[in-house]
C-alpha cells in the first residue's frame, strides 16, 4: 500500500529532531549548529534567503558550520548569492547543486567556483521562474528564512524588506517543507502579521537585525554631465512621445539621473502628470524630489532600501503600507507588476551585440539576472491595451490590423558608450557567450534578449529597433549609436545617415537637445544631502553615504 | 534653469573665483598659458595639469582689490607640490609687499605625495608667509568647503589664517581618516563611517569649537558674502592675539580633553540635542552655533 | 606619459577674440583641454598627453570626429589626459570652443 | 648624541634645561650672552598636549625683551594620530606652535631648529620647519612619508621608488633630500664644538625665507624660487 504522507512524516521528524535544541518553537542559539545538523538530511534541497537585499545572516553562518561528513550534498534553491558563507558551503561540500538568480557582490567568485566544478550549475533564473519552479519541480525542503520579529507563535513581522519571505513560505510550508526563521527579536505583540504562525516551525532570535545591503542608493554627486545627457534623451525621445506612465527603472546612474531630472527638465517640457505617474521600483532615494513634487501616484516595491523606511511610512497615498504603517514590498508581486502591468523597462547594461542582445555577464564575473529580464521582456500574455503599448506595437508592425496587432512593451538599455574602466558598452561577441562555451551550458545567459530590446540610449543618440525592417538596419541602428567604440567607428556612414532620416536614429539635436546643456544644475538633487533634505528629513542616508 | 544655487563643493577652483571676486576683475599670474607644470610628476608617469592645480592672482571684491588664490581639490586631490605650493607663497609674499588682502579657497589633502620634500617645506614657507602678511596688516581669509575638505599641511595653514569660512562639507585636520586607520587601526578611527568623520573633523564641528569663524551654507554665494564680511574685520598678528589663542586652545583641553565624542562635546557647550546637528539645514545650525560656539575672535 | 599630435585639416575656423580658453581638469577619467589660437585658420592643432598608452585609433577618430562637427579651425589644442573616455574628450572638445568663441566680458 | 650631550657640547658654560616628559625647557649660555631652549624628544609625536606646552613657552620668549635666540631642539614623529588630538583640532594646537614661533622671530628672537632625530610631516612643519634657521646633525632622518607608505599609495614597488630616489631628492626621506630641497641650512659637524657653529651661525644675520632660493641652488627644487619671485613681481606691477 503506498504511503501518501511520506513528505508530511518526514517534516514530522525533523521537528521532532529539530525539537531537542529548541523550547517550543524557539531555537537554544548555542545550539544552532546542532540544531540544524538535526533537521537537515544530505541532498535535502535547501533555500536560505538570500534574497537581493534582506539575508538569513545568522542561519547562513551556521549552515556553513555544520559538519559536512553529516550534512552533504545539499541543493540550494536561493534567489540571491549574496553572502561569502552561500558559497563556502560549496567549498567544503555541505552544497553541491544550485540554482539562482542573482549574485551580485559575489559574482567573481561563483565564477571560479563554476569553472572549478565546486558548483554543479542548475540553471540562472530570473526570479520569477525561481520563485514558479519553487511550486513546480524545486520546492524545497528547508526554508531559512529572515524577519524582523516573531511572536511566541511564531508569527513573523517581515518589516519593509519582505521581498522573497512569502513565496518562499508558501511553497515550502504548503509542499511540506520545515521552515526556520531568523529573527532580531521575540516580542509579545507584533506590529503586524506578514507571515501566519502556523507556517512557521523554528524561530531563531539572532539578538540582532538580519544584513540588508543598500543597493539601490545612486549618489547623486557622482553624476556624470554624459550620464544627464543620457536621461535627457530618454525623457524628450523616449517618455514624452510615447506617453510613458508605468515603468520599472533600473539601477543605474542613467535611470537614476532621470528619477533627479523630472523635477527640473521633465517639468519645464511640461510633462508632468503625463508620464512617470505609475511605478513597480525598489524605493530610490533619487525618486524623492519627483514624489515631493507631485510626480509620482503609486510605487510598488520589490523590496526596501536602507534610510528609507521613515520616508516610505509617512507617504502610504504613494506606497504600499501596512497597518502599522510601514512598507510592505513583495518580490514576486512587484515582478508580476514590472512584467504585466509596466509600458516601459529602462535599465543599464554591460555589454550590448550588434543584434541587440543585452547581458550583465562577463567570461570572469557571473552576476546573474534578478528581476531585468522579466521587467525587460514583452509580456507574451498582456492583453490589455494602453496608449505605448500599441504604438510601440504599431511601429514594429505596420502592416497588420490594428485589432489583431499586438502591443510592444518598451524595453530600452541605457549607458553610456564606454563604461566603467573604459571598457565598451557594444561588443562583437557577449561575453555570455564564451562563458557558456566554457562551461559547456545549453543556454547563454543572456538578460534581455534581442527581440525583446526595443531602444538602445547613448549619449551619441536613440537607435529606435521597432523602425528597423531588416537585419543589416538593426546592426547599422546600433552601430549608429555606438560612439567611438569599435563597434561604432565600424558603423556605415550613408546608411546610419539614412536611418536617421527615417528617425531610427535620433541625434541629440534632432531632438532640440545640446549636449553641453547637460550638466550637474539640472539635477533636482546633487548629493545625497540634497535627498535627505527634499525629504523633510525624513530619508536618513546610511553613514558610507554621509558626508556632513 | 536660472536662480540655481552654485554648490562650493562642487565647483573647480576657477569657478569658485569667479563666483567670489567682483565680475571681470580677475587677472591670473602664471596662467596655465604659461605651462609651468611640476617637473616631478612625470618621474611616476602621471599626468601634469598647466597651473599645477592651483591659480592664482588679483582681483577685486567689491571694488577692493584683494589676491586671490583657489586650490582645485580634483587634481592630485589639490596637494601641494613645489610648484603649486611657490605660487601661494609668491601671492602671500606679494600681499605683505602691497599690504594686501588674501582669500584662499582651500582644497587640499595636503603635501603631494610625490613631490613630498618640495611640498612640505612648501607649506613652512606658506605659513611663514602667511604669518607675515598679518603681521604687515593683510588680512588672510580661508575658505573651506571642497571635495578634498583641508587635511595635512593645507590645516597647519588654516590655523595661520586670520578668519576660516566653512561649510558643512568642509573638513578641516591634519591626519586623514584613512591615515589614522592604517597606522592606528580601525578600532581608533573608522575612516568609513562618514557620520563619524563629519562629526569629528566636518565644518560644523569645526565652528561649534571655535576651529573655524564662519558657517555658510554650501553655496559660492553665501562663502562671497562671507569672505566681504570677513575682509571687514579688523586685521593683524601679533601677542595679543596669539596670547589669547594660547588661553582659548587650553580652555579647550581642559573642557573637551575627555571627550569621547563630538556629540560630548557639543552638549557640554550647552547644546540640548546634540544629536540633532548633523542633520540640521545651515540656516538653522547658524543660528544655533551663533548661541552655543566657542568663538576664536582676536585669538587666531 | 604618451605624446600624440594631430594637425587636421579643419572646414569651420572658431569665431571670437578671446586668447585662450581652458575646461576640466587632470583627474581620472577626466582631461584638461587648453585652446589657444594659431595664425592657421583652416587647421586645428592638437597635442596629447596621456598616461594611458596605446590608444592612438581612438584618439584619432575622436579628434577628427571634433574637428568635422565643431569650429576648430584656427586653434591650438593641448590636452593632458587622465585617462578619460572618448565621450568626455568629445564633450571638453565642444565645451572649449564654446569658451573660447564666448565674448569677453 | 642625546640631547644632554648635545646641550653639553653646545653650552660648555652651562646651561639649566630640564625635561618635562618628551619635552624640554630651560636656558644656556652661550659666550656673553643666554639662549633659551626648548625641545620635542624621544622621537615621540606631536599631539595637542604637547604642542600646547611648547607653544606657552614660546610665547613667554616672544614676549620677553632680551632678544635672545631660541633653540630648538628636534627629535620627534609624526604628529600624534589619534581620534582625540583631531576631535579637538590638532591643525589649530600645530599652526599655533609655528605661529609663535613666528611672533618671536618677529619679536627679535632668532629661532634656531636643530634636528638632531627624527621628524615627520605635520610635526616636523610646526616645530623645525617653523624656525627661522633650520641645522640638522649627521644622523638626522627626518622624512615626510615613508617609503612602504608611499609604495601603498602610488601603487608602485618600493624598488622601484628606491630606484627613482636616487635620481632626485624630491620625494624619498632622509637629511640628504631635505638639505637639497633647502629645509635644512647646514649639517654641523659633531667633530667640532656645537657651541662655535652655533656662535657662528648667530653671527650671521638672516635676511629673509631663503629656502627656496637655497633649494635651487642645490638641485632639489628647480622651480620654486623663480616661480614664488616672479609672482611677488607681478603682483606689484
Amino acid at each position: 500500500m503506498r504511503q501518501w504522507n511520506t513528505r508530511k512524516t518526514l517534516r514530522e521528524e525533523r521537528i521532532a529532531a529539530g525539537g531537542a535544541f529548541a523550547t517550543g518553537k524557539t531555537i537554544d542559539p548555542a545550539r544552532l549548529v546542532d540544531f540544524l545538523e538535526a533537521v537537515l538530511r544530505p541532498s535535502d534541497r535547501v533555500c536560505i534567503e538570500g534574497d537581493n537585499q534582506k539575508q538569513a545572516d545568522v542561519l547562513a553562518r551556521g549552515l556553513a558550520a555544520v559538519d559536512p561528513a553529516r550534512i552533504h550534498d545539499l541543493h540550494m534553491v536561493q534567489s540571491g548569492v549574496v553572502l561569502p558563507e552561500h558559497l563556502d558551503i560549496f567549498e567544503t561540500g555541505i552544497a553541491k547543486r544550485l540554482d539562482f538568480s542573482y549574485s551580485g557582490p559575489q559574482s567573481a567568485r561563483i565564477a571560479k567556483m563554476l569553472f572549478g566544478g565546486k558548483i554543479e550549475l542548475g540553471a540562472i533564473h530570473t526570479y520569477l521562474e525561481l520563485f514558479a519552479r519553487y511550486f513546480v519541480d524545486l520546492t524545497p525542503q528547508v526554508a531559512l528564512i529572515a524577519a524582523v520579529s516573531a511572536d511566541r507563535h511564531g508569527n513573523l513581522y517581515t518589516g519593509p524588506n519582505t521581498e522573497d519571505t512569502p513565496t518562499v513560505v508558501e511553497a515550502t510550508s504548503f509542499g511540506s517543507g520545515l521552515v526556520i526563521a531568523q529573527v532580531g527579536e521575540i516580542v509579545d505583540t507584533l506590529p503586524r502579521v506578514d507571515i501566519p504562525g502556523d507556517q512557521v516551525h523554528f524561530v531563531l532570535d539572532a539578538g540582532r537585525p538580519f544584513y540588508v545591503e543598500p543597493l539601490f542608493t545612486r549618489d547623486p554627486a557622482a553624476m556624470t554631465e554624459t550620464q544627464i545627457l543620457t536621461a535627457m534623451l530618454a525623457i524628450k525621445g523616449l517618455y514624452e512621445p510615447y506617453g510613458v506612465r508605468r515603468l520599472n527603472h533600473g539601477i543605474g546612474f542613467n535611470t537614476a539621473a532621470i528619477e533627479l531630472l523630472l523635477p527640473t527638465y521633465g517639468e519645464k517640457l511640461g510633462l508632468k502628470g503625463k508620464i512617470c505617474t505609475h511605478w513597480a521600483l525598489n524605493p530610490h532615494p533619487t525618486l524623492i524630489p519627483a514624489i515631493e513634487a507631485g510626480w509620482v501616484e503609486q510605487v510598488h516595491c520589490f523590496g526596501s532600501e536602507v534610510g528609507m523606511e521613515d520616508y516610505l511610512a509617512a507617504r502610504p497615498d504613494i506606497f504600499f503600507t501596512g497597518p502599522d504603517g510601514s512598507l510592505r514590498s513583495n518580490r514576486a508581486f512587484s515582478q508580476t507588476a514590472g512584467l504585466y502591468a509596466c509600458d516601459m523597462f529602462i535599465g543599464s547594461t554591460l555589454q550590448i551585440d550588434l543584434a541587440g542582445h543585452s547581458s550583465t555577464i562577463t567570461a570572469n564575473r557571473i552576476a546573474g539576472f534578478g528581476g531585468a529580464p522579466n521587467m525587460g521582456s514583452d509580456a507574451r500574455g498582456r492583453r490589455h491595451p494602453s496608449a505605448p503599448w500599441l504604438q510601440a506595437g504599431a511601429e514594429a508592425d505596420p502592416d497588420t490590423a490594428a485589432p489583431l496587432r499586438r502591443g510592444r512593451k518598451l524595453v530600452v538599455q541605457i549607458g553610456e558608450t564606454f563604461g566603467e574602466g573604459n571598457a565598451p558598452l557594444f561588443v562583437e561577441k557577449l561575453g555570455a557567450l564564451e562563458l557558456a562555451e566554457k562551461l559547456d551550458l545549453d543556454l547563454a545567459p543572456i538578460m534581455v534578449y534581442a527581440d525583446d530590446t526595443t531602444h538602445i540610449v547613448t549619449e551619441e543618440g536613440i537607435a529606435n529597433l521597432l523602425l528597423c525592417r531588416t537585419a543589416d538596419e538593426r546592426e547599422q541602428a546600433i552601430r549608429g549609436v555606438a560612439g567611438f567604440t569599435e563597434i561604432g567607428r565600424g558603423r556605415d556612414t550613408a546608411m546610419v545617415e539614412r536611418l536617421r532620416a527615417r528617425k531610427i536614429i535620433q541625434r541629440p539635436e534632432d531632438l532640440g537637445i545640446d549636449p553641453l546643456d547637460a550638466n550637474r544644475n539640472m539635477l533636482a538633487a546633487r548629493s545625497i544631502k540634497d535627498l535627505m533634505l527634499a525629504s523633510g528629513g525624513l530619508y536618513r542616508p546610511p553613514s558610507r553615504f554621509r558626508n556632513w | 534653469m536660472s536662480n540655481v544655487r552654485q554648490s562650493w563643493y562642487e565647483a573647480g577652483a576657477r569657478e569658485r573665483i569667479a563666483a567670489l571676486v567682483d565680475a571681470a576683475s580677475f587677472a591670473e599670474f602664471i596662467g596655465p598659458e604659461r605651462r609651468e607644470i611640476s617637473p616631478h610628476l612625470s618621474i611616476f608617469d602621471l599626468p601634469a595639469q598647466f597651473d599645477d592645480g592651483i591659480v592664482v592672482g588679483a582681483a577685486a571684491i567689491d571694488g577692493t582689490p584683494v589676491l586671490v588664490a583657489a586650490q582645485e581639490g580634483r587634481f592630485m586631490g589639490g596637494a601641494f607640490g613645489e610648484v603649486h605650493g611657490a605660487k601661494l607663497t609668491g601671492l602671500l609674499r606679494a600681499a605683505k609687499a602691497l599690504g594686501r588682502d588674501v582669500v584662499i579657497a582651500f582644497d587640499t589633502g595636503g603635501v603631494r605625495l610625490q613631490e613630498a620634500n618640495a611640498g612640505e617645506i612648501a607649506i613652512a614657507e606658506i605659513m611663514r608667509a602667511v604669518a607675515e602678511a598679518r603681521m604687515a596688516g593683510a588680512r588672510v581669509v580661508g575658505l573651506i568647503g571642497g571635495r578634498a575638505g583641508c587635511y595635512g599641511g593645507g590645516g597647519l595653514i588654516a590655523g595661520c589664517c586670520s578668519t576660516l569660512i566653512v561649510s558643512e562639507q568642509g573638513r578641516i585636520s591634519v591626519s586623514g581618516p584613512e591615515v589614522i586607520e592604517t597606522n592606528k587601526g580601525v578600532e581608533e578611527f573608522d575612516s568609513r563611517d562618514r557620520g563619524f568623520v563629519w562629526r569629528t573633523m566636518g565644518g560644523k564641528h569645526r565652528t561649534l569649537i571655535g576651529g573655524a569663524d564662519v558657517f555658510v551654507d554650501d553655496d559660492a554665494t553665501a562663502f562671497r558674502e562671507a569672505a566681504r564680511a570677513a575682509l571687514a574685520r579688523p586685521a593683524g598678528l601679533d601677542a595679543a592675539m596669539l596670547s589669547a589663542e594660547q588661553a582659548r586652545l587650553e580652555r579647550r583641553i581642559a573642557r573637551f580633553g575627555d571627550a569621547p565624542d563630538a556629540t560630548d562635546i557639543w552638549r557640554g557647550l550647552g547644546i540640548a540635542d546634540p544629536q540633532a546637528i548633523p542633520d540640521m539645514p545651515a540656516a538653522g545650525f547658524a543660528d544655533l552655533a551663533a548661541q552655543y560656539r566657542e568663538s576664536a575672535d582676536d585669538a587666531r | 606619459m604618451e605624446i600624440l599630435h594631430f594637425d587636421i585639416a579643419a572646414p569651420t575656423p572658431a569665431t571670437g577674440t578671446r586668447a585662450m580658453a581652458l575646461v576640466g581638469v587632470v583627474a581620472s577619467g577626466n582631461l584638461e583641454v587648453l585652446l589657444e589660437r594659431s595664425d592657421v585658420s583652416d587647421r586645428c592643432v592638437i597635442e596629447v598627453t596621456t598616461a594611458a598608452h596605446g590608444f592612438r585609433d581612438l584618439w584619432d577618430a575622436v579628434t577628427a570626429d571634433f574637428v568635422a562637427r565643431r569650429a576648430a579651425g584656427g586653434l591650438r589644442i593641448a590636452i593632458n589626459d587622465g585617462g578619460a573616455r572618448p565621450d568626455t574628450v568629445s564633450l571638453r572638445l565642444a565645451q572649449g570652443v564654446r569658451m573660447i568663441e564666448e565674448p569677453e566680458a | 648624541m642625546t640631547p644632554a650631550e648635545i646641550l653639553d657640547s653646545l653650552f660648555p658654560a652651562g646651561h639649566a634645561v630640564t625635561s618635562e616628559g618628551d619635552l624640554l625647557f630651560g636656558r644656556a649660555t652661550l659666550g656673553d650672552g643666554m639662549v633659551h631652549v626648548i625641545g620635542a624628544t624621544g622621537g615621540a609625536p606631536i599631539g595637542i598636549d604637547q604642542a600646547i606646552r611648547l607653544s606657552a613657552r614660546v610665547l613667554e620668549v616672544a614676549g620677553s625683551d632680551d632678544a635672545a635666540p631660541l633653540l630648538f631642539l628636534v627629535d620627534t614623529a609624526s604628529q600624534r594620530m589619534s581620534r582625540r588630538d583631531e576631535l579637538l583640532g590638532l591643525s589649530e594646537y600645530l599652526a599655533h606652535l609655528a605661529k609663535t614661533l613666528l611672533l618671536a622671530e618677529a619679536q627679535g628672537h632668532r629661532t634656531i631648529g636643530l634636528l638632531y632625530g627624527g621628524s615627520a610631516a605635520g610635526a616636523f612643519i610646526a616645530t623645525a620647519l617653523a624656525c627661522g634657521t633650520l641645522v640638522a646633525l649627521p644622523g638626522a632622518h627626518p622624512e615626510v612619508m615613508d617609503l612602504p607608505s608611499m609604495a601603498r599609495v602610488t601603487k608602485l614597488p618600493i624598488e622601484l621608488l628606491e630606484e627613482k630616489a636616487k635620481a632626485t631628492p624630491v620625494f624619498a626621506p632622509g637629511l640628504d633630500n631635505l638639505v637639497r630641497v633647502g629645509g635644512i641650512a647646514e649639517v654641523w659637524d659633531v667633530g667640532r664644538s656645537l657651541g662655535d657653529q652655533l656662535t657662528a651661525l648667530l653671527a650671521h644675520s638672516r635676511s629673509g625665507d631663503d629656502r627656496a632660493t637655497v633649494g635651487a641652488a642645490r638641485g632639489g627644487r628647480p622651480k620654486a624660487a623663480a616661480i614664488a619671485d616672479e609672482i611677488l613681481a607681478t603682483a606689484q606691477r
